[in-house]
């Protein structure tokens, strides 16, 4: 669970990592109000969960608190890679004279955490990792020992910031990382960390990624959750505890397992269709699951087919068929539906939908391979 | 022969009596496989489906000797069971549970690492050592025996491949399911080590999905494997997903997309099917080859 | 450094622990108010830093006000072990049904923490456990991975303690660890722990020791420090960074090196004498701290002798001579003193004595070996 | 031979550039220890009597092949230290530093173990391989090379044995101080195995004291050594100190007196001292019998 700028700038404030001052605003009432307080001279952020804002034109500099409020009116209401801005953070300007970069962050390969320092900061921080992988320091964190002092020592070093900053920026890793250990995220981030006019150290952006599974042990936590800019279906997926991410085709899929679901958008892909989603129905699903899945993607104007493919392991076949029966019946879903059913239970789930097909106009082609399902699913949607 | 377990091997089921534990025991029972105790905590004494249940781990080993377990608590829980586990002298554990926090996944590793124990899993559908024993949640009726490793990190998808080869007629010896989560106490290499030691399997089956750099380093270890590896890869089209921040691709350094994961697999050699039905016919052309 | 109860039930309050009501009495008016607020039936236990307060009267129950006030009378200035008595902690008297005990310590062999678990509890404690061992569970913790759940449930389990109460004493368990972790104890212990006619546990005791070497980290706890019912040459001593500890002899000891001083005072024991203290001077011990542990033996009135034990590896022998000199000159020092100098600049600190009892009417007697020096200060002791 | 450090041990010194490091760097060289090296974070780039100073041990160790590090580091900083130390390779750590919080020394005993390395101390007076190298604080003219090994808790006690045996012509081959804390990283078990491997080694003297389990669990190893063990156990007359609560008294049941540590070892054959003279005699007495 990404945490908005706002809200992990509170957070890591309150583990005496310096901010700018700043306010969030709701409308364009509170942005006069905030950039009154803040003397006219402002930066604009919009609060949106997706990377690259600034580029797409989310982040603005306004010199009064008029020039505050005119971007303020385009910048509510604007969509930044499918997200819609509601929330503006806005903070006073600093006088930069150097970005850097930090960061903590699950490292995969090494069972642990990855402490990254990089002299350099900035929204282009990724271009020069990989242009520039000597301006990236990193060390790796064993989780059961912690965070030694010897390697924030490393890192600095290695990333050639002037020593002057060290004891400074010590200061900041360890609170970084006592924010990873205390709310169990899975990245704690700083990208730009800028030094101002007068040597101070001030987090300008601030990245907390929260672990879902770890939210029960952190109930305050989930009230940060922010659903207002999800896509509505998502956020109606998410309600249902269904794994849906929507994309821009027009194939609707349902594939119980995530890598099952993977491979049927490949397949799709590879007979020059265009999934319209990916939805894992999960592992011994229950027909209540089946039929909001359906139900869910039914809602997808865009979606011309359905292809559902199942290989029943723990999931029955004869209860997929009976969810999918009753979304169709109590939906009126007219969208036609290829379906592929095999493992467990198969000649029943096969047989309730022969009857049911025989008994309604419900428009379900039954194939045998999710080869022929997927061709068959692409040639539907032509 | 086998990888990880086989016909000796005797198991206990930790959260035997939960829903999910009592249905798999059942069906592992079927199986033939060596079920020889339970463990749920303030359930010691009863039984399920005949298997004695015990308070803790450490009485049922030493009640029946049990050299592996299988873990169905649930996630706030699991961990510690794993523990336990371990800590009780157990070496094979297959952790099912879903949805297990990953900083207790680090914890984990580690102590698993610390006793010189196996941890297969957590997220993950178990092992099936076809004919002998199995510890998981796998469709039994699926799979016949034969000489083809699987190891994958998807659970249906392993299924449909190994269906997929049954029906051409192409056994398999052991199927391992390491689990979908970040942070795995097995990797795609452990397992290809054990498959190229294993005198039953002649040719693996590796089944990858996009994230992390595991198939990248498998990769590397195929290079200088005897037998030979067909691969599949999911994801070529799934969406980037929640992307961990700049921090995220700054270690990952390019990979983790579907595409570098083929490209590392074809350049040392490995067959990488399109769909999971040519995995299974490369595979059979192989063997017709022979 | 040990905590006092009524310090450490506060603690342990903090992290959830129920504990009976009550508050701290510094004099009888305290006792008094006290007393009255909690109804008449109270117990007074004097607050010294030692074991075995029960046992040598230290603990008293009261059935009314009046009679609160009279125990407190006696309790005010009583001296357990050599502890004075300034500070009563007063209680609400329960009514227990059932005693355990619950501790975790240092456990020095297996590197780690010891949970050590009883069905009974309370002042037999330690017997119980030579005697029946069988009534103890314990279990390793390695601090690196912390408690598990699965070991909390074992030593539950070995305890025979019934399951109804296992629910809380396994929150209480994670409190005591918690705390052992927030504040680097050696020890967190409840002797008694108990169970009352309502079935709450109760913490009757509370016991916490802190690491000296942490309190570095810990500022706050140094304030908790209590000096009061210290021996006066104890507490001088510990100002002056001075490790001694006072006993009943009459022969002064100071030797560098806590072996090198242990092995002096056996040396006296074998020779028949009885020791008047433990004082280590440190390795590499300056002339201020030698002429310091002169001056603060010379204050023990029980000193007929003092024998200084110097073994000269980084201490240098000119160094402890020079200090010595001071002390017997400006303190005009009439107490014999026993002197074995021996290795680093041996010949140098020599000298300086031997000029020194030349011109002062010191006692100085320079003898060759540690076994001859004990056997001269323990005639000179008769 | 010898044990731990030798001739050809080539060594860092953490905390060069304060005066405990300094003081200590300039005695080992004249020894002829071979110092190649010295740490302070912040001082990297200047000299100790001609030993280049690096700002971290890494740096130190690929520069110089230094194979041990002493470490006069302040006790804040010290467990950073010595896990800086085994994380870049080093395998032989000594620890003179006093007044390491005990939950640092749980934690770093644990990560040297991580790391298959060997702590001795922390708050001791180092190692003592007479006429070899010398890594600690020992006064070195009080040694004369020969065949007694001896281990101790105690720093000035071991100075005073020492002198003794080389007053009766008694020479010695390794001489380690383990440390007086509470939880060290070398038990007198494991020292005791390596002199019973050395060649060098004839007889080896104990020093112990009060506290702890440690002298009793080494009686249990001598009593299967060949070599001969003689001791010497300071504290029958100590105060019984902080006792740690009724906790402590529970686990070491009975056990930590110099009545039961002497008791043990006298069962297993060895003869204990009275006095530190005492203990030379007796090794005098050993060797003109052997």
């Amino acid at each position: 669970m990404r945490l908005h700028e706002f809200q992990a700038k509170q957070i890591f404030s309150q583990y005496g990592i310096k901010i700018a001052r700043g306010k969030l605003a709701r409308n364009i009432e509170d942005v006069k109000k905030i950039a009154e307080e803040l003397g006219g001279k402002v930066v604009l952020k919009s609060q949106v969960l997706v990377g690259g804002r600034g580029k797409a034109g989310g982040i603005k500099l306004a010199n009064s608190v008029e020039e505050a409020v005119e971007i303020a009116k385009n910048m509510f209401g604007m969509t930044i890679k499918g997200h819609r801005v509601d929330k503006i953070y806005v903070e006073e300007q600093l006088n930069i004279i150097k970005e850097m970069y930090v960061g903590l962050t699950l490292d995969r390969a090494n069972k642990g955490f990855a402490l990254i320092v990089s002299s350099v900061g900035g929204m282009d921080i990724e271009e020069i990792a990989i242009k520039h992988p000597e301006k990236i320091a990193s060390v790796t964190i064993n989780p059961i020992f912690g965070l030694w002092d010897y390697q924030i020592r490393e890192v600095l070093y290695l990333s050639k910031i002037p020593r002057e900053y060290h004891k400074e920026l010590t200061k900041i890793i360890k609170s970084l990382y006592k924010i990873l250990v205390d709310y169990e995220a899975e990245l704690t981030e700083i990208n730009p960390l800028a030094i101002d006019e007068n040597g101070e150290i001030i987090a300008v952006d601030a990245r907390l990624n929260i672990d879902e599974n770890a939210l029960y042990r952190h109930p305050e936590l989930k009230d940060l959750k922010d659903y207002t800019e999800v896509d509505e279906i998502e956020r109606l997926a998410e309600e249902k505890g269904l794994n849906y991410v929507k994309l821009d085709g027009d194939i609707g899929v349902i594939a119980n397992g995530a890598g099952m679901s993977m491979a049927t958008m490949d397949l799709i892909y590879l007979e020059g269709g265009k999934p319209a989603n990916f939805l894992d129905v999960g592992g011994g699903a229950s027909s209540e699951a089946v039929k909001n899945a359906i139900n869910i993607i039914a809602m997808d104007k865009n979606v011309k087919v359905i292809f559902m493919n199942i290989f029943g392991g723990i999931t029955r076949c004869d209860e997929v068929a009976k969810g999918l029966i009753e979304a169709f019946d109590e939906s009126k879903i007219s969208i036609p539906l290829v379906l592929r059913l095999a493992g467990t239970n198969e000649d029943e789930g096969k047989e309730l939908i022969e009857e049911f097909v025989k008994r309604s106009d419900a428009k379900i082609i039954v194939v045998e391979t999710m080869e022929e399902g997927a061709k068959k699913a692409v040639e539907l949607s032509k | 022969m086998a990888i990880i377990i086989d016909e000796k091997t005797t198991a206990i089921v930790q959260g035997i009596t939960g829903s999910q534990g009592r249905f798999h025991t059942q069906r592992m029972l079927a199986y033939g496989t060596r079920i020889v105790a339970g463990v749920t905590p303030g359930k010691g004494g009863s039984e399920v489906f005949g298997v004695p249940v015990f308070d803790r781990v450490k009485e049922a080993v030493d009640e029946t000797g049990a050299d592996a377990s299988i873990i169905f608590v649930p996630a706030p829980f699991a961990g510690d069971a794993i523990a336990e586990a371990v800590d009780a002298g157990i070496k094979t554990i297959i952790c099912i549970t879903e949805g297990i926090p990953v900083h207790d996944e680090l914890k984990i590793y580690r102590k698993v690492k610390e006793r010189d124990a196996i941890l297969i899993g957590p997220n993950c559908p178990g092992v099936m050592s076809v004919g002998k024993s199995h510890l998981g949640i796998m469709p039994p009726h699926i799979f016949m025996e034969g000489d083809v490793g699987i190891v994958s990190r998807s659970g249906t998808l392993t299924y449909q491949i190994a269906h997929n080869l049954t029906k051409l007629g192409v056994g398999q010896s052991t199927v391992v399911g390491i689990g979908g989560d970040r942070i795995i106490g097995t990797s795609f290499t452990e397992i290809l080590k054990m498959f190229e030691e294993d005198e039953q399997t002649e040719i693996v089956v590796l089944i990858g999905e996009i994230g992390g750099t595991d198939e990248e380093d498998a990769a590397k270890f195929i290079e200088g494997m005897e037998k030979p590896v067909v691969a599949y890869i999911a994801g070529i089209t799934a969406p980037p997903g929640k992307r961990m921040g700049h921090a995220g691709a700054i270690i990952e350094g390019g990979k983790g997309s579907a595409e570098s994961k083929i490209k590392a697999l074809r350049e040392v050699g490995v067959e990488v099917g399109k769909t999971p039905m040519e995995v299974a016919e490369i595979v059979k052309r192989m063997k017709s080859r022979g």
